[in-house]
């Protein structure tokens, strides 16, 4: 157990594996000089030479087929984009090549490649650096993508997208990275994918979050009045952990879907679907997505901070949800939320 | 404030003392915004560019208001060489109803259609490709008009380099794409990601004109721009055109340029753009002794004066967010 | 009113928006002299000329970079992505630049440009290039996105979206290029975005369908056997006609989703999220998802077949919805399905 | 079936023979191939590569099994110049289990790692940084295996293109890029898409050797190929290569290529690389008068054989779609 900065708990789990395993190999732009723009990998150069660890030209679209490359002939490569936006020129690798390898292989290709993005708002980086952009990755059979929410599972999720024979997208909430907190290393850190952590019990509703809602929803749940919250921290949206929701709310009859992202095309409505699908009968309010409105990330402390759905939020619309039995509406749909 | 920036787009492109002015101005305004980040009174990020300012003038000094520019981020010089105002600028960037965009989108992001200036963008390339459309619009409208894209020397790695320019080319387009080389891209020196001394070269796969510029040069820029928009307004198609400059600052708020081996600054700063175009100025009785030094005294003066009123201005309320999503 | 393809129908919509406005332009790969791959623009070169009708390189970054200032600086380019999977080489384009522009400009930029795409499964393409990715660019605010669904709304939403004023991805399912219908022609022709269209009335469920399973749910509506169903063609999937489905929905009582694309991340989720949280109270089933497996789409005229949700299917699934009031199991749930 | 492939990939690698042989069996499957379309036997569409034979055999004559090679789409010749055999390639276009990856992927999908070829990309471009990638494996494990991609002219427009080679040359990977100018993309003719006559001179900016290789002779692909892979070998780093070569049918299946001149076809056709590099076996005494003919009946009617077999095979099942999908 160590007490790091998410950042530190990300450089920490890259180096451990590879210390562990001679074909893991890291690079990015400026990941290797500079320790990473965010120092997720600051001290690696050092310890592991210029052969695995390189800075790359701005390149996306190059280094994430480099990283394909490597991957399917041995390598197991953590490739870092800077922000999650810059995917947007280099999809193609990741989506159509990696996730699809394995299968236009034959099953004798693997891809263990893992794509690191910096993701979120908060930071006032404007509306092209400062989205979550799961969407582009959710519904790309092949592909596994783990979110982080701390240094804790940071290290761990880390650990175990490296170790996957999948290639794995793993999104870190940059507001995150200079947030301290314990972190089991070594073998027993690892957390698996695919697996949710359920990070507080209550009896009223399921709270699902993930990234940066997690504390979020924490924090919403700490201030609750009058209601208690199971809060589960999805971890790994793809594949998600259905079991884990699931019987959360057998037993809540409630579930709040929490995300930092805008309404349409988010990943909470999967899980919506998912669960009125599964538990209909077990539901005894309809289930509700708190999510960021339909806009760009506006710039600006007051904006930014009004566009994410805060702890403070997300109580009230719980309380709001459970006094009336229904779905409240968005805070932008109220009248006089826009004067 | 239209008619303003008009006129200082007018300036610059005709009077060779505004052009002085401007990369005063300029490097004025990009110091007080790293100091208003230094004293944490700013939200976000920022990109500036003292030591090149020769480049944003002369440039600007080249092109007419209908022409189009695509810039990036590290915008604020050619911004506020094409006629942005330091309120509009740090505005912006302070986040304030009376910058650029309303202050909705922070230092990355400017615009000012009236003087030729897209939307400023944050994805590095991207003003490429953009800038060969903008051309298109002149081409299939039949204007005179250019686009230009300035871009940095890491962006000429990227994919949308290549298929802009290549698209440019074969479509014979009225485009010039100015790579400004400032020898880093963030913290990476050129020569660990680029394989060859002069971008310029480049222009060999696309068959046009490649150059290399003095950057530090304004009335070099000028010319050669000068030159390419001519090439280009004739129908003869796209040029390359490399500006060698520096970057004083780190690549972003946060960067000290640890990385800078030691003595390069100087080494640049010996041939400083602003110093020795008013030394210039100077001796060809432009400007009088001792006039370089007042300009950039009265100047500075100005900008800290637009800086503090920006200070006091209002913050966009909610709804703004909301507006200009969809049209 | 004529009868013709739908490829044709698309030619000729973008024909008459040429003809009646000298800022339409069009290009895309073999677009001009070959009259596009899929013959969607076909006689354009010969009426318009060769400045307003291009071959680009194949450069899909560069060319639709090219529709994006092209567009901003006062053309209304009809930009053609091959195959939707190309978008992954050219995203950041559409959604991190065009998109995105009204807002960087305060509202002086406007980017009516339209993206369009061939999509989906069925005519044997393999797995890059048979599929939709809606999901790359629902969820991406400042974007329009309609689906064609036939020769009729072909020519009414492209022109729509080509008289918008906000960049609109159009998506058109490839394998109805050959469908033959009736088209009305004309400005009369024009089908508003965001509108969806109601093409069956019926009183047990609504069937929301969009692109190519709005035929698979008509087909399976007509052979639907004690029950009667609401069919809705979304037509614009974002933003998408809320009022039309809930409308429905508050009348039927259930809700049937369609999609061609995989169960994660589909747009399905995303109406029956809205639908749940708006309409809790006049459902009387779960809200059922009808789509494909989370597979590539396979090779081969049978595993193709099997992959895409058919007619019959429909049929099957909303009678077992019907019967047992419950969620039935997708196909690739039921024991000895994979055998 | 590892065995026979071996095999084949061996003799084409040590023997001329063999080569020509390799070349007469693509060409007849291709032939066989459209043919099946054509009857309407297959489902989906399909993309040949008579005429350009000798770049595929010419290619894997110079690499070892251990190198690996990216292709695209147009890869059935490729594929079997590695070593794959016609049932292999004409089972996967039919969808039938005996195919390369079982069936599933169709004819632009094809792979065989015991010979290095990874698997083929139906995108345009994207195999080149996958192979910049494979060689980045060789650098980092100190082996001196090659990575090699295959792409058209068409694919050197493409972003990926620009940005894979560059990468490759600033790491100074063992790779080997290997343009296939076929003279057409698409319907389009390279002349419509592309503003220079030679592609190989883009290796200029990357600053590593460019060469235009006559691709219609197996020698002088292979020497080529040989040199470019020795150099890699030894750590000096990657090389572009540009074949000219010309695609004898049409794009794919649908196009019977109406846009090209006249004559253009037979202009080409007078230096086959089948009957040239025939005859120059015969001149050289490798074969008798008469045996290229003879081999091209033997061989002809093999894979003929092959594709009976190929159409009684069994198709995948359901299950095979869930199949590979995640590890
Ligand atoms: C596609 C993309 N990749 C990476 C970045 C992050 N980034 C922002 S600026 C920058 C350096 C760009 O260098 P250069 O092109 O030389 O321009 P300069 O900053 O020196 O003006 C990088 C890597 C980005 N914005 N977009
Ligand atoms: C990114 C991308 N854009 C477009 C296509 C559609 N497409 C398939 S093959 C082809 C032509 C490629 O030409 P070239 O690179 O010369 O290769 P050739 O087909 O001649 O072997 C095109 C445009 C594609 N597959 N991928
Ligand atoms: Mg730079
Ligand atoms: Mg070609």
């Amino acid at each position: 157990m160590a007490r790091m900065r998410m950042n530190q708990a990300i450089a920490a789990a890259i180096g451990d594996e590879m210390r562990e395993n001679p074909d893991v190999v890291t690079f990015g732009e400026d990941v290797a000089v500079a320790g990473g723009p965010f120092k997720t990998s600051d001290g690696l150069l050092e310890e592991f030479g210029p052969l695995r660890v390189r800075d790359t030209p701005i390149a996306e679209m190059g280094f994430m087929g480099a990283a394909v490359g490597a991957a399917a002939t041995g390598l197991r490569p953590v490739a870092e984009i800077m922000f999650v936006e810059f995917l947007g020129v280099a999809l193609d690798q990741l989506v159509t090549e990696a996730a699809k390898f394995n299968y236009l292989s034959g099953g004798t290709v693997r891809v263990p490649m893992v794509m690191r993005a910096s993701v979120g708002a908060g930071l006032g980086f404007g509306c092209q650096h400062s989205q979550v952009m799961e969407s582009w990755m959710v519904g790309s059979p092949g592909l596994k993508i783990a979110v982080l929410s701390g240094p804790g599972n940071a290290y761990g999720l880390t650990r175990a997208a490296i170790r996957d024979d999948n290639p794995v997208a793993v999104l870190e909430p940059r507001i995150l990275y200079a947030v301290r907190g314990d972190v089991t290393t070594g073998v027993e850190g690892i957390i698996p994918l695919g697996q949710a952590a359920t990070l507080a019990s209550g009896n009223d509703i399921t709270l699902v979050s993930c990234g940066s809602t997690v504390r979020t929803c924490l924090a919403a749940a700490g201030e609750a009045d009058g209601w208690t919250a199971d809060v589960i921290d999805l971890q790994t949206l793809q594949p998600w952990d259905t079991e884990a929701v699931l019987s959360s709310v057998a037993r809540t009859g409630r579930l709040a879907v929490v995300e930092e992202c805008p309404y349409s095309g988010g990943w909470g409505a999967d899980i919506v679907a998912k669960v009125v699908s599964e538990a209909f009968g077990d539901l005894s309010a309809p289930p509700m997505r708190i999510t960021a409105p339909d806009v760009h990330v506006p710039f600006g402390k007051e904006l930014e901070q009004r566009y994410l759905p805060s702890a403070e939020y997300v109580t009230a619309q719980v309380g709001e949800l459970l006094a009336t039995g229904e779905s409240p509406p968005h805070w932008w749909e109220r009248d006089g939320a826009l004067v | 404030m239209s008619s303003e920036v008009l006129a200082r787009r007018e300036a610059v492109r005709t009077d060779r003392t505004a052009r002085f002015e401007r990369m005063v101005e300029i490097r004025a305004l990009e110091d007080a915004v790293r100091g208003l980040f230094a004293e944490g009174l700013v939200h976000g990020t920022t990109h500036t560019c003292q030591g090149q300012e020769a480049v944003s003038v002369g440039v600007a000094a080249a092109l007419r208001p209908t022409d189009s520019v695509c810039c990036t981020y590290r915008g604020h010089g050619m911004g506020m060489a094409l006629g942005l105002t330091p309120q509009q600028v740090c505005g912006e960037i302070m986040g304030r109803v009376v910058g650029s965009i309303g202050g909705v989108g922070g230092s990355m992001h400017l615009c000012e259609t009236s003087i030729g200036l897209l939307p400023t963008m944050a994805i590095v390339g991207a003003g490429v490709p953009v800038a060969a459309g903008a051309a298109l619009t002149a081409q299939v409208r039949g204007t005179d008009d250019v686009a230009v894209a300035v871009f940095g020397d890491g962006a000429a790695n990227i994919g949308a380099f290549h298929e802009g320019i290549n698209i440019a080319s074969i479509w014979k387009l009225p485009a010039i794409f100015i790579c400004e080389n400032n020898q880093y891209g963030e913290y990476s020196p050129i020569a660990a990601t680029t394989p060859i001394a002069n971008i310029a070269d480049r222009a060999v796969s696309y068959g046009i004109p490649g150059e290399v510029v003095d950057g530090q040069d304004v009335d070099a820029v000028n010319a050669a721009v000068e030159a390419a928009a001519a090439r280009a307004r004739a129908g003869d198609g796209p040029s390359l055109l490399e500006m060698k400059t520096y970057r004083y600052a780190g690549h972003s708020r946060s960067d000290t340029a640890p990385y800078r081996p030691a003595g390069e600054f100087e080494k640049w700063y010996e041939r400083d753009p602003i110093n020795t175009f008013g030394a210039r100025l100077v001796a060809e009785g432009l400007l009088a002794d001792g006039e370089p030094e007042k300009i950039t005294a009265r100047v500075t003066e100005q900008v800290d004066a637009a800086v503090a009123e920006v200070k006091t201005a209002d913050s966009p309320g909610v709804a703004s967010m909301f507006e200009n999503v969809l049209v």
